[in-house]
């Protein structure tokens, strides 16, 4: 579905990514994970457009995507939810939601869909429907998080890209989180690229996934593969961790 | 370093050159103004290029320096040269003063604060008529003198004014090339890591305002003495903008290149009569395009324009 | 010694550090890990004077420097380096390092003006300072490029050499081997045990556990704005509660 | 607005407080043209000044030579200006990718000279008034005596003010604009075009602009250079209000506007623009977010 070949990108002068090819397939949860700085969240907004690339080139379906606007690659059915949320805080969790059908209202689509769905997130996030009328920035962290997801997916999203949905988050809120990503894969059969600092339970919930090592890829397989790679795993508690997993 | 030195000496032969060939002409009292702007460019271009702070009130520094040397002079009979430092010590101070709220601000906020300060003066120039004359201006200023030898034909004002202008070059060529210098660039380009680097950035950037206030001030007075006549119209929000133009054509942060820009916005005008009215629009459209196409100045954008048509020494990589 | 007591930061209704003590030992190197979000920049931003805490505070050798801003902070020898490097882009890497020698100077606006003859012995000794340490942290031969136009790596390394031009008692260092290829992470490894051999402590935010296992002495584990744990790289290994945190128990 | 005979001092004051509503409400529409492209870019847009001047100065030259009815010529006008609005930022914003605050203030000064330049040129250096909307008969109201340009003022102010509220409230693309303001990345990752909103909010403060130096025509006459005072007085209205695109900025615009005129009535006429400048610098200094804004939570 999609297809990154030899993508390289810059931030001023830092190689951000080097010769990253990656690609996933309809359907399918694929998580990269890896130290920080090491390009995770470069390659969603490569994707995205926010970050212009270089070289290489990213293909949806076939067709070469790499050189348009971040609207138009919106347009084309590819969400994401930012890193830290972002969402709007000034606005209502509605108004939030609303904006996340933007194009879709210049498109002229009815408000009648639109509502339809709006009512779709409520009900995946019953939390957010008791708020709906509050300011984003009164919400929780997670609550948050929901608001950034469920506003993403107001795109009606063909693949979601998903930039640390767990971060700062407290681990009931988090399996809740997780929860609701496998649904959507489950349900509406939506593509989801995962960046995760939270590794394993990132692997647990993903086909497959890539390991990101400043801007390469080092490494790349199934789920299960990696979750038993001693690579990976030294990558996240340093070298001597072997023992304690061998426990 | 040492190639400062010889474009410094060039340059003095050129100023002392200069009315060989040009004396008696109408383009000397040309060069006086081409003089005061340089100092008034250079001293703005200290906090603009040097530190990254935007005046827009410079203009009223100028007036402040011209107006209270020129009233302490024609209206108390306080010696010329004396009022000259007076004036400027105590326009210094003021700007030392007012600095440390308004240098707290940012961006177009400071934009806007300077702006403001300005247009406070240029009120006051226009509205304390016991003292300024109001808009019909003050006249009456007397020269300044060196025993019985008055400072008072263009000649004798072009080499009065330039060497001050070469004076201020000097110090500010030193300056930049220093511990202080270096301290205003790194405030320019980066002020958390100046702080962290132990720069105490508010003081040194209020300091700086005064010293381009102090400046600004002998510039202003110099002015009134070589005249002998000043009105609030050479002293407004226009001015300041004109100002800014100056160091923005040259180039910020270069020293020369505020010479550069005053001499050829000074010059500009002049070659330009025959379409008086269309100065301003000339203005707007070089502050503009120089922002959009140029935005190191002429003498950083000159160089590299002949490096892109002139392909000689093509770089690797 | 720098003992830093119960520092809490609150950010509207957002706690980002609550209640953090611990201490960093004279001549050790300390590394503060956590996942993202834990608050360790915040905690960085607050030691280094950039932040306001909200409550607690900082005691560098029994003297309270809680809320001082970086510049007298710098005074009192401590400094720091910033995650996406902070140079001065548009001066020469000499002239950066310059700058790191600002407090080991002092002529004045007159002085430099009039190139005072005391002024000049100052800027020659700034100048020979400022080259040392260009050597010292082996790029020396970058001296007369433009700072904004060094790669990365070479770019973290001018801003350690500006920091230690202060000759500081502590320096911080937020994620330096962010962004470092793993042969510029060995050498970054290796300058800092010998910034630490001159006597200087050190501080790092890491995410490179590989470099935190490998260099520091003592290791502060933050989660959600609190400590979690602290002690040796090896019993910080072998805490099942970060274990948890970092992996997740998902 | 001398008055032949002496009022006494509760009708002066009342004077006062009338006309200076009736000016702020220009510096209230001039402000939000501020704000607006302010929230929308990070700029502050120097040449707003001058779409309030060519406001009345097309509106006058519609009326003279194309001798259009008084109506159509206002709405000529507002056309117009919004049209050299959309050129301004199409022809020297757009442009600039990532330029510093610095270039930023010089640019737009740099447009605002060049299109009073030209204004100059084209239609000379005279001042002209625009008529009355609706005949220039006092009215008489608790003591003082109005104009009903005065209430043609404040009236269109208000109305403005009303749809300007409701389009950010209520409306999709107004919605868009403020969270493109809180955060143009996250908006540009839900397709909202950042570039779409910057024309927009040129296009919208022009048109406001043009308004308020088309309404103020009547009253203050008209020509080339209004546009400065007029601007400034605005931006001051601005940063009084926190730069807020809507109460804030309207109180501002009303206070100025009002502690002006009782400056300019009590104390001296010719310190008028000074007091709105004293006023821009206190608030500056002791509150720079502005009287009405809270002060910002950090952001973590």
């Amino acid at each position: 579905m999609l297809k990154l070949r030899n993508i390289h990108t810059y931030y001023g002068q830092v190689h951000a990514l080097k010769s990253i090819s990656l690609h996933l397939s309809a359907g399918e949860i694929v998580t990269l994970i890896g130290a920080n700085g090491a390009g995770k969240t470069t390659i969603l907004n490569s994707i995205s457009a926010v970050t212009p690339v270089r070289g290489g080139e990213i293909a949806l379906s076939g067709a070469p995507i790499h050189e348009l606007t971040p609207e138009r690659i919106v347009g084309l059915g590819i969400s994401q939810v930012p890193e830290g949320r972002q969402v709007f805080k000034p606005l209502s969790v509605e108004d939030n939601l609303e904006l996340g059908a933007y194009l879709r209202y210049r498109a002229g689509e009815g408000k009648v869909a639109i509502h339809r769905d709006l009512d779709e997130i409520y009900a995946i996030f019953p939390r957010l429907k008791e708020r709906r009328k509050q300011m984003a920035g009164t919400l929780s962290g997670g609550e948050q998080q929901m608001l950034a997801i469920g506003r993403a997916l107001m795109v009606r999203p063909k693949l979601l890209l998903l930039d640390e949905p767990s971060m700062g988050l407290a681990p009931l809120v988090v399996q809740e989180i997780f929860a609701v990503i496998q649904q959507l894969r489950s349900e509406k059969g939506t593509t989801i690229l995962l960046v995760e600092q939270n590794a394993k339970a990132a692997l647990k919930m993903a086909d497959r996934g890539y390991v990101l090592e400043t801007g390469k890829v080092i490494l790349e397989g199934s789920a299960a593969e990696l979750l038993e790679n001693k690579e990976v795993q030294r990558a996240y508690l340093g070298r001597e961790k072997k023992e304690i997993w061998e426990r | 370093m040492n190639r400062d030195l010889v474009k410094f000496v060039v340059l003095a032969v050129i100023a002392v050159v200069a009315p060989l060939a040009l004396s008696g002409s109408y383009l000397m009292s040309v060069l006086v103004f081409v003089g005061i702007h340089a100092m008034l460019a250079i001293a703005l271009n200290l906090l603009l290029g040097f530190a990254g702070q935007i005046s827009l009130g410079h203009a009223g520094f100028f007036g402040l320096g011209a107006y209270a040397s020129g009233i302490l002079s024609a209206t108390y009979g306080v010696n010329p040269w004396l009022a000259m430092v007076i004036t400027a010590l105590s326009v210094a101070l003021l700007a030392f003063i007012v600095g440390f709220p308004v240098l707290k601000l940012k961006g177009h906020y400071l934009a806007m604060a300077t702006l403001g300060l300005g247009i406070i003066f240029y009120i006051v120039f226009n509205e304390a008529v016991d003292l300024t004359g109001g808009p019909s201006g003050f006249s009456g200023i007397p020269p300044l003198k060196i025993g019985s030898f008055a400072f008072d034909g263009d000649i004798k004002n072009y080499g009065l004014i330039w060497a001050f202008t070469m004076g201020t070059v000097l110090l500010s060529l030193n300056l930049a090339n220093s511990r202080i210098g270096r301290a205003l660039c790194a405030i320019h380009d980066s002020e958390v890591a100046a702080r962290v680097m132990g720069v105490n950035v508010r003081l040194l950037k209020v300091q700086i305002f005064a010293l381009s206030a102090f400046i600004s001030s002998i510039a202003g007075s110099l002015y009134a003495h070589t005249m002998g006549f000043v009105s609030p119209t050479s002293f407004g929000f226009n001015f300041s903008v004109e100002l800014v133009t100056m160091v923005v054509v040259g180039g910020l942060g270069t020293v020369y290149g505020s010479l550069i820009g005053a001499a050829i916005l000074t010059l500009l005008p002049e070659l330009l009569r025959a379409f008086q009215d269309y100065d301003i629009v000339i203005y707007g459209l070089v502050l503009i395009l120089m922002t959009m196409f140029m935005p190191g100045g002429l003498v950083r954008g000159i160089p590299a324009l002949f490096a892109r048509l002139l392909p000689t020494r093509r770089q690797e990589g | 010694m720098l003992e830093i007591l119960g520092i809490t930061q609150r950010f509207g209704g957002l706690t980002a550090l609550d209640d953090v003590s611990f201490i960093i030992g004279k001549g050790d190197i300390t590394g503060v890990i956590g996942p993202n979000g834990a608050g360790k920049t915040t905690l960085f931003n607050i030691i280094s004077g950039i932040y306001r805490q909200t409550s607690g505070r900082i005691v560098l050798d029994g003297r309270d420097v809680s809320g001082l801003p970086p510049e007298r902070l710098a005074r009192f020898g401590m400094v720091r380096t910033f995650q996406n490097i902070e140079l001065f882009g548009q001066m020469t890497v000499l002239d950066n390092v310059k700058v790191g020698l600002h407090t080991k100077s002092r002529s004045g606006i007159l002085a430099c003006s009039f190139k005072m003859p005391w002024h000049l012995v100052e800027e020659r000794r700034i100048a020979a300072s400022a080259r040392q340490w260009l050597e010292f942290c082996g790029i020396s031969e970058l001296a007369d490029q433009s700072a904004g136009s060094l790669p990365f790596g070479k770019g973290r390394l001018l801003e350690i050499a500006r920091a230690l031009a202060l000759e500081p008692t502590i320096i911080f260092m937020d994620e330096p081997a962010a962004g470092l290829n793993s042969r510029e992470t060995l050498d970054l490894a290796r300058l800092i045990r010998r910034i630490r051999a001159s006597g200087i402590s050190v501080v790092l935010v890491e995410h490179d556990m590989e470099l935190v296992m490998d260099v520091c002495d003592r290791i502060l584990v933050l989660n959600l704005g609190q400590k979690l744990a602290e002690g040796t790289p090896r019993e910080i290994q072998e805490n099942p509660a970060v274990v948890a945190a970092y992996l997740g128990e998902g | 607005m001398d008055n032949a005979y002496p009022m006494n001092i509760v009708d002066q004051l009342t004077q006062y407080l009338f006309s200076g509503l009736a000016s702020g409400a220009i510096y209230a529409l001039i402000g939000l043209g501020f704000a607006i492209i302010y929230n929308a870019t990070g700029i502050i847009n120097f040449a707003q000044g001058e779409f309030v001047m060519l406001g009345g100065m097309f509106s006058f030259f519609l009326l003279q030579s194309a001798k259009a009815p008084l109506a159509l010529a206002i709405i000529g006008a507002i056309l117009l200006t919004t049209l050299l609005g959309l050129l301004f930022e199409r022809l020297a914003i757009r442009p600039l990718k990532s330029a510093s605050p610095l270039s930023l203030v010089i640019i737009t000064i740099g447009g605002s000279i060049l299109i009073r330049g030209l204004a100059m040129l084209v239609w000379g250096k005279d001042t002209h008034a625009l008529p009355s909307f609706s005949g220039s008969d006092p009215i008489e109201l608790a003591g003082a005596s109005l104009l009903p340009q005065h209430l043609w003022i404040v009236a269109i102010t208000v109305v403005v003010i009303a749809v300007s509220k409701l389009f950010f409230s209520y409306t999709i693309s107004g919605k868009a604009m403020r969270a493109c303001s809180y955060n143009s990345r996250a908006a540009s990752l839900i397709g909202i075009g950042v570039r779409r909103m910057v024309l927009l909010s040129f296009v919208i403060s022009s048109a406001m602009g043009s308004m308020a130096g088309i309404i103020i025509a009547p009253l203050t006459m008209t020509s080339y250079d209004v546009g400065i005072m007029l601007g400034l007085k605005g931006f001051c209205a601005a940063i009084i209000g926190g730069m807020s695109s809507g109460f804030g900025t309207v109180m501002g615009g009303v206070i100025l506007g009002v502690l002006e005129s009782l400056g300019a009535g009590l104390i001296s006429s010719g310190y008028k623009d000074a007091i709105a400048f004293v006023i821009l610098l206190l608030i500056l200094f002791i509150r720079p977010q502005g009287l009405f804004k809270r002060a910002e939570t950090e952001r973590v």
